[in-house]
């Protein structure tokens, strides 16, 4: 499945809230067909880098490629419409809109909203089509995750991003998240992943950057993260 | 001396000696500048410092001016005596109808006074309980009688809406240096942090409220003074708005901002006037325009006003 | 019974008028969280030209239903233009500053319109032809429903649901309810935010624009600032339908119109304003949403 | 020495100003709408004013004394009156002509009184003479006059056995329909319903529903045109079988226009209007003011507001004076002063004595028709 | 009075989801107590039902023996309970000084005349007011920024003004929320000092915070929480080897993890 071509490249990205640089100079790679992993402790800029990413956030230094085009100065939206998906910390469902028009938003920027990513959506993320009526502000945490997910993978991007998409969750919940994310990879869908939760990200992912107040710190394969303790320290500090 | 001080003496001496040089044309021009920029500025108590998004400040304006109207036409009072009526009605009404729907947010609490200020446009024009005069207002208001001197000149009212004036800043300044001003800032910049430093939010802002319709109240009584006359449509809500547009305009809580912003408002119309027709387009387009260039206003407030010995010694940064 | 239902029929049809405006401060506030003063004088503004289209191209003559689509058509463009302008030059570029600046923004917008209409067309009352409907009565049972309040209501009732099935089943529609409720995960969508605010502003002035001609037709008299209170009045209507709803500002609007029709018909027409802004802070005071709005937490 | 200096310049020009005063004219100031609702009658006003004045200009003045006619518009609001009254005393003039509404003149009259300034004014509010000022005269007819006349004509002419009256809030329009509430009962008339209704909301109809119900005879209204025109239109699109009566306010060209149709059978009660005034003096000033103004007065207003003035004339030149306590108490003797709206008498209050009044009666084709 | 906090079986709903649940805390005088959980595990709530910005459901909450369930947030903060906020919650646009001013606010004695004629008593209660403003300024090292509007600052001087102000009001309790987030290493030590410092006074301080070593190296007692509920609570070295919080951490998304953890 991965093979060598660069689908997001990343150099000396820095970006700043009121003259406070949350991000400094980081540079990284996405291969197609991956699955990449952003590890890091709360505060140490992972959102905010996938924000400047997806277009949310503008940056002050360093260049976004994305599949060959130079999206550091492009729009949000306009984002989305090369094959990138976002999937947003803390879900961010839209509340007041039923599950199905959920999924409708996510296929926005495509002419007619394709039967068959629905249907492949219902199919990995049953509960979804459960509760296709209901309106997602009354969804339950994992549900709402769920859906945001799904949302992100109707427009078939090249490119998911997801944000904590196991954060609040129940372990059981988490597996299931987990498990969808393996199979929309397998589909074709290259995914890079900011998780805090290291050990599942890390048996997913193919790769993972550790990020420490905006810079990053450790990078390699999964199996030599997971190996490592680099990861426990970064979370769970040093034994003393 | 800091610039502040500064720009206060020098705008207070060019006040002082106006009548000096000015032709009764201009000395009603004057007062009327006088009386507005005491109104901005309580209105500035509101909202440029507690930050309540008042939409209804003509309404204080209006109970001092029918306060002291009322008092002295139907009841014979003396003018002098009025002006504590004045300040203590405005500062009851103010609390009365904001008690209620403090704790609403922005939006909803601008609404909410834009309803009041029509309400009592309502209650003025229908002359309630015979007192208000209905929609011509009330006429005839005599002249103010102090140690038996009438002062009916120009000029003496000139020099009575100056001291308002003085008195006004006097008040601001003492309340930008205690307990109570500072708490209104703090509310005005972050409500919950203001809450988690042990301030009681509501009481303060019923403070702003009641301390700002009071200098209203008073600027309401030398406006009917000046012009013997009180009608409902000097207190209208665009009366409202204008005294609310003024102080963002001309920057909240800023001295020379709130006394640009009366003077764009309320005097340029008057030395413009063979632009009458078309004033409120340009005003419209300013306000716009100003928003856009300068979002806090043509002269935003600036911080740091702490006592000497804690500024950092020059040289240290 | 009959005075009670000509009452009614009255009501609902001033109602239909407030709810038109009022989808307009309802929309706009909805996405942008802002009060869109200048609406109240869009409003006044589209009777101005809808009158201007009419004596220019029929002079005063009645008019014949195709007439009737051009010169509604034409208006609605008119204004619409206008509102898309409004929205460029005077609240685009504050989209990020501080709330209030866009208030007073929006308040100097509004005495931009009001005083360039009063510019045009003179501070003097400008007349509709009376005749721009027949003036055919329809009597049921001794309540009475004129040809113009019939239009009003049916057009006005088309119009509301048009709209209702526009938000609610077309993709457009979704993606303006997505991007009131959340503006940055819409952008994620790939939704274009100011694309739908330009729409937003576009079907808002359409409603108002036609609110406007219908309050010309019926009323006749147009003054340059009387936008302050048709927009005043659906403004009230929008919050306590619950601003940012569209069926909260049809049933506000309604609502309204029959309450005013009721006050001034059985309790007095001297304080119905006072009765009709009770109401509002008392909606405020214990329903700041409004009957069909969300509350929204503040986060910490 | 600085400010020795200063404080000769000040004397010097308070002197030069002085000098101005007792130059050799007269002030006679002016105080209408110019602008705002009511700018065509206010500007008409005005015109009058200049029209005589230039008149006795050319004939050499006054006492010798060139006039010099002062306008200050007061947008006929009460608080604007209040400062044109102010600006037009320090402008040292000895009479003023206005306002052309009753509330912007009472809130000048007592600026006038307080500097002893004659003011003459067409409000026909009853209220005006309430305060008995020595220096204020009436030069139309008050609504007193005008509420009995229509009594008379409501209850004895045309027999109306149910009778609403409606009003706006505003001073002039509530007081003449109380006053003709009053007047109607006086006569034993029957009063079914008295009610006001607020000015510029235009939808009248729950007024009228309500109204509708009692099934009244006559509607009579009391207000201005902007109103009067549409809440006729929708009386008769709410089908209520009355007749409309309207008071003076009501005659106005937009009264048809905002009616349309439905004005026809309208009744309005006014004063002559100037084209059918029968007088001398009202041939001459009218042509004079057509030719000059390229128009005829919209109303009667400001022709009467024009014999006020030529009151105040012949009371300066009878007492040959300028003691404006003696030209009040000359005019107030006057006997039959040849007016162009009429003779003119002044009671000891203020007051002109002696109306007329016309009634008119739409027909279907727009023009109205004298009926009385 | 042993301690200077009581939480006793607090819980707090949102909607009908559990944000906390059944949590029982007890904070002593001089005591640095840990909060620690993964991300929304419902810390930021618990300390927000503590200082009043939410009220329990269930439970109660007792500060120095009395109860301040549901009390209004300047209530609390006038007995003595301070915070600092997570996303430093400073009045941007003031100077240093007034922000550690605000602090103050319960202390000064002034009445609402003092706002409008200044006499001698006011002059007195504002000099010491600004005497405890330099003494503050003076413990943080920060009197040369005394003028300097807080938004210009950096992270960690501003998170030092946070913390002032909350001194300001001489709390008994100090409730930190993530002081160190967005600090640099030489910042985190500073803080750390600091915090030992206050602890010093005897004031009970709680905190939360993502930077373990700081937790492990400065906390006299931990609780953990995920989901609202505690899972492990204890001196810091217990809890840092406890599966149940490399769990919560870390995660396991298999059986034989659990084993990999606390093999190491």
């Amino acid at each position: 499945m991965v093979n060598n071509e660069v689908l997001l490249s990343i150099k000396d990205l820095e970006v700043g809230y009121g003259g406070i640089a949350a991000i400094k100079g980081i540079s990284l790679k996405v291969l197609k067909g991956e699955i990449v992993t952003i590890l890091g402790a709360n505060g140490a800029g992972k959102t905010t880098t996938l924000q400047t990413i997806s277009g949310l956030l503008k940056s002050s230094a360093g260049t976004i490629i994305f599949d060959k085009n130079d999206i550091t100065k492009c729009e949000a939206h306009d984002i989305v419409s090369l094959g990138m998906s976002h999937s947003p910390e803390g879900r961010r469902v839209f509340g007041t809109l039923s599950v199905e028009e959920n999924l409708m938003m996510g296929a926005y920027t495509l002419k007619n909203h394709d039967k068959e990513t629905l249907e492949w959506i219902y199919d990995i993320l049953p509960r979804l089509k459960e509760r296709e009526k209901q309106i997602a502000g009354t969804l339950s945490g994992g549900e709402q995750q769920m859906l945001a997910i799904g949302r992100a993978i109707m427009s078939k991007p090249k490119l998911l991003i997801l944000d904590e998409p196991s954060l609040g969750l129940a372990p059981i919940l988490i597996k299931a998240i987990f498990k969808a994310i393996k199979e929309i990879s397998l589909s074709g869908v290259t995914v890079l992943l900011v998780e805090q939760n290291a050990k599942a990200a890390l048996k997913l992912a193919d790769r993972a950057y550790v990020l420490e107040v905006g810079k990053i710190t450790h990078e390699g394969t999964a199996e030599e993260l997971l190996n490592s303790t680099t990861i426990q320290e970064a979370y769970l500090g040093k034994k003393h | 001396m800091n610039n502040k001080t500064t720009i206060t003496i020098a705008f207070l001496a060019i006040m002082a000696f106006l009548p000096l040089l000015a032709d009764s044309a201009w000395l009603s021009i004057g007062i009327t500048f006088l009386v507005f920029a005491v109104v901005a500025f309580s209105q500035d108590i509101i909202l440029g410092r507690a930050g309540v998004f008042n939409m209804g400040h003509a309404i204080f304006f209006g109970i001092g001016a029918y306060t002291t109207a009322i008092l002295n036409v139907h009841f014979g009072l003396e003018i002098i005596y009025t002006i504590p009526f004045a300040i203590i009605f405005s500062a009851i009404i103010a609390v009365l109808l904001a008690g209620p729907i403090i704790h609403l947010k922005g939006d909803y609490f601008l609404v909410a006074t834009i309803g009041f200020n029509i309400i009592f446009e309502q209650v003025l024009s229908n002359d309630i309980f015979g007192l208000t005069g209905g929609p011509n207002g009330i006429f005839g208001i005599d002249v103010i009688r102090i140690f038996g001197y009438e002062l009916f000149s120009d000029t003496a009212i000139y020099y009575i809406a100056f001291g308002l004036l003085i008195i006004t800043l006097f008040i601001i300044r003492n309340l930008d240096n205690s307990k109570y001003g500072r708490a209104l800032y703090y509310i005005n910049k972050d409500e919950i942090a203001a809450k988690s430093m042990g301030i009681n939010v509501p009481y303060y802002k019923l403070f702003a409220f009641a301390l700002g319709a009071s200098i209203a109240g008073v600027a309401g009584s030398v406006f009917a003074i000046q012009y013997s006359a009180v009608s409902p449509e000097s207190f209208n809500f665009m009366q409202s708005v204008m005294f609310f547009a003024i102080v963002l305009v001309g920057g909240s809580a800023s001295l020379p901002g709130v006394i640009i912003g009366t003077f764009v408002m309320f005097v340029l119309p008057e030395l413009f006037t063979e632009f009458k027709e078309s004033r409120y387009l340009i005003f419209g387009a300013a306000m716009v325009l100003t928003m856009i260039l300068r979002p806090n206003g043509v002269w935003p407030v600036t911080f740091g006003n702490i006592p000497k010995f804690l500024r950092p010694k020059k040289g240290a940064k | 019974m009959e005075t009670f239902i000509q009452q009614l029929i009255n009501g609902l049809t001033v109602g239909s008028l407030y709810a038109l405006v009022a989808l307009g401060y309802t929309m706009v506030y909805g996405v942008m969280k802002l009060i869109n003063f200048a609406h109240g004088d869009l409003v006044a503004f589209s009777a101005y030209v809808g009158l201007t289209i009419f004596t220019q191209f029929y002079g005063s003559n009645a008019l014949t239903l195709v007439n009737i689509v051009i010169v509604f058509s034409l208006t609605s463009i008119v204004v619409a233009f206008m509102g898309v302008l409004l929205e460029r030059l005077a609240y685009r570029p504050l989209r990020t500053a501080p709330r209030l600046s866009a208030v007073v923004s929006a308040l100097g917008a509004s005495l931009v319109i009001q005083n360039g209409i009063m510019l045009i067309w003179g501070p003097n009352m400008e007349i509709f032809p009376s005749d721009i409907f027949p003036s055919t009565t329809w009597n049921f049972g001794g309540v009475l429903i004129s040809y113009t309040q019939f239009v009003i209501l049916a057009l006005s009732a088309f119009l509301m649901v048009s709209l209702y099935l526009f938000i609610n089943k077309t993709k457009i529609g979704t993606a303006i309810r997505a991007t009131a409720i959340d503006q940055d995960a819409a952008k994620l969508m790939g939704i274009n935010v100011n694309r739908i605010v330009m729409i937003i502003f576009i079907v808002g002035s359409m409603l108002g624009a036609i609110g406007g001609l219908f309050i010309g037709v019926y009323y006749r008299g147009l003054t340059f600032d009387m936008g302050w209170m048709y927009g005043l009045n659906a403004f009230i209507a929008a919050i306590i339908g619950g601003i940012g709803s569209i069926p909260g500002a049809m049933l506000g609007g309604l609502l309204l119109g029959l309450f005013n029709a009721m006050i001034s018909g059985y309790i007095s027409t001297e304080w119905a304003e006072t009765f009709t802004f009770i109401l509002l802070i008392i909606i405020l005071i214990v329903r700041p949403a409004g009957l069909l709005g969300h509350n929204v937490a503040e986060k910490v | 020495m600085k400010i020795k200096n200063i404080a000769s310049a000040l004397a010097l020009s308070s002197v030069m100003l002085s000098s101005v005063a007792v130059a050799d004219t007269v002030k006679i100031g002016v105080q209408a709408p110019i602008t705002g609702k009511y700018a065509n009658e206010g500007q008409s006003i005005d015109n009058f004013v200049r029209l005589i004045v230039d008149e006795k200009n050319a004939q050499g003045g006054l006492l010798g004394k060139q006039i010099e006619v002062v306008t200050c518009d007061d947008e006929a609001k009460a608080q604007k009156a209040a400062v044109c009254a102010k600006k037009l005393v320090n402008a040292g003039v000895f009479a003023v002509i206005g306002s052309y509404t009753s509330g912007a003149t009472e809130a000048a009259q007592s600026t006038y009184f307080r500097n002893k300034v004659l003011q003459t004014s067409d409000g026909t509010s009853d209220s005006l003479i309430k305060r008995k000022y020595w220096t204020f005269f009436r030069n139309s007819f008050p609504n007193a006059a005008q509420s009995d006349f229509t009594a008379e004509y409501m209850v004895n002419v045309k027999k109306y056995k149910k009778i609403v009256v409606l009003s706006d809030y505003s001073s002039y329009s509530a007081g003449l329909g109380d006053a003709t509430e009053a007047s109607v009962k006086a006569i034993n008339g029957n009063i079914l319903f008295r009610g006001k209704i607020k000015s510029g909301v235009q939808n009248f109809t729950s007024t009228l529903t309500k109204i509708k119900a009692m099934k009244p005879d006559v509607i009579y209204y009391s207000g201005y045109y902007t109103d009067g025109g549409l809440l006729r239109a929708q009386q008769i699109q709410l089908q209520i079988d009355a007749d409309f009566v309207g008071g003076d306010s009501n005659d106005n060209p937009d009264f048809y226009k905002l009616a349309g149709k439905s004005a026809a059978g309208t009744v309005l009660i006014n004063f002559p209007t100037p084209e059918i005034l029968p007088y001398p003096e009202a041939k001459k000033y009218l042509s004079a003011y057509k030719k000059r103004f390229n128009m005829s007065p919209p109303s009667i207003w400001p022709v009467t507001n024009a014999d006020g003035l030529r009151a105040i004339i012949e009371g300066v030149e009878k007492t040959k004076s300028f003691d404006t306590k003696k030209i009040a108490s000359y005019i107030r003797t006057m006997k039959d002063f040849p007016g162009i709206t009429g003779p003119f008498n002044v009671r000891e209050d203020g007051e002109r004595v002696g109306a007329k009044f016309v009634v008119y009666k739409m027909k279907n084709d727009g023009t109205k028709e004298v009926v009385k | 009075m042993e301690y200077v906090l009581e939480i006793k079986n607090v819980s707090k709903f949102f909607s009908g989801l559990v944000a906390i649940d059944d949590l029982t805390i007890n904070v002593k005088p001089g005591q640095i107590y840990g909060i620690i959980g993964p991300n929304g595990a419902g810390k930021t709530t618990l300390f927000n039902c503590v200082t009043g910005i939410y009220a329990p459901e269930k439970g109660s909450i007792k500060y120095k023996g009395k109860d301040i369930t549901g009390m209004p947030p300047h209530k609390i903060a006038q007995m003595g309970v301070l915070r600092t906020f997570q996303n430093i919650r400073l009045f941007k646009e003031m100077s240093v000084a007034e922000n550690i001013m605000a602090g103050y606010h319960t202390k000064s004695k002034q009445k609402w005349y003092h706002s409008i004629i200044h006499n001698s008593f006011y002059k007195k209660d504002e000099l010491e007011s600004w005497k405890k403003v330099e003494e503050l300024m003076n413990f943080f090292d920060l009197s040369d920024l005394a003028t300097t509007p807080t938004g210009d600052l950096s992270y960690g001087k501003q998170r030092k003004v946070e913390m002032a102000r909350a001194l300001a009001a001489s709390p008994e309790l100090l409730i930190l929320d993530e002081p160190a987030a967005g600090l640099n290493e030489n910042e985190t030590i500073e803080l750390t000092k600091i915090i030992k410092s206050i602890s010093e006074m005897n004031i009970g301080i709680m905190m939360i915070e993502h930077d373990m070593d700081m937790v492990m190296n400065l906390t006299d007692y931990i609780t953990v929480i995920n989901f609202g509920k505690e899972i492990s609570q204890g001196v810091p070295s217990f809890v840092q080897d406890d599966p149940r919080v490399i769990e919560a951490y870390i995660g396991s998304d298999d059986e034989n993890d659990k084993e990999d953890a606390n093999g190491k």
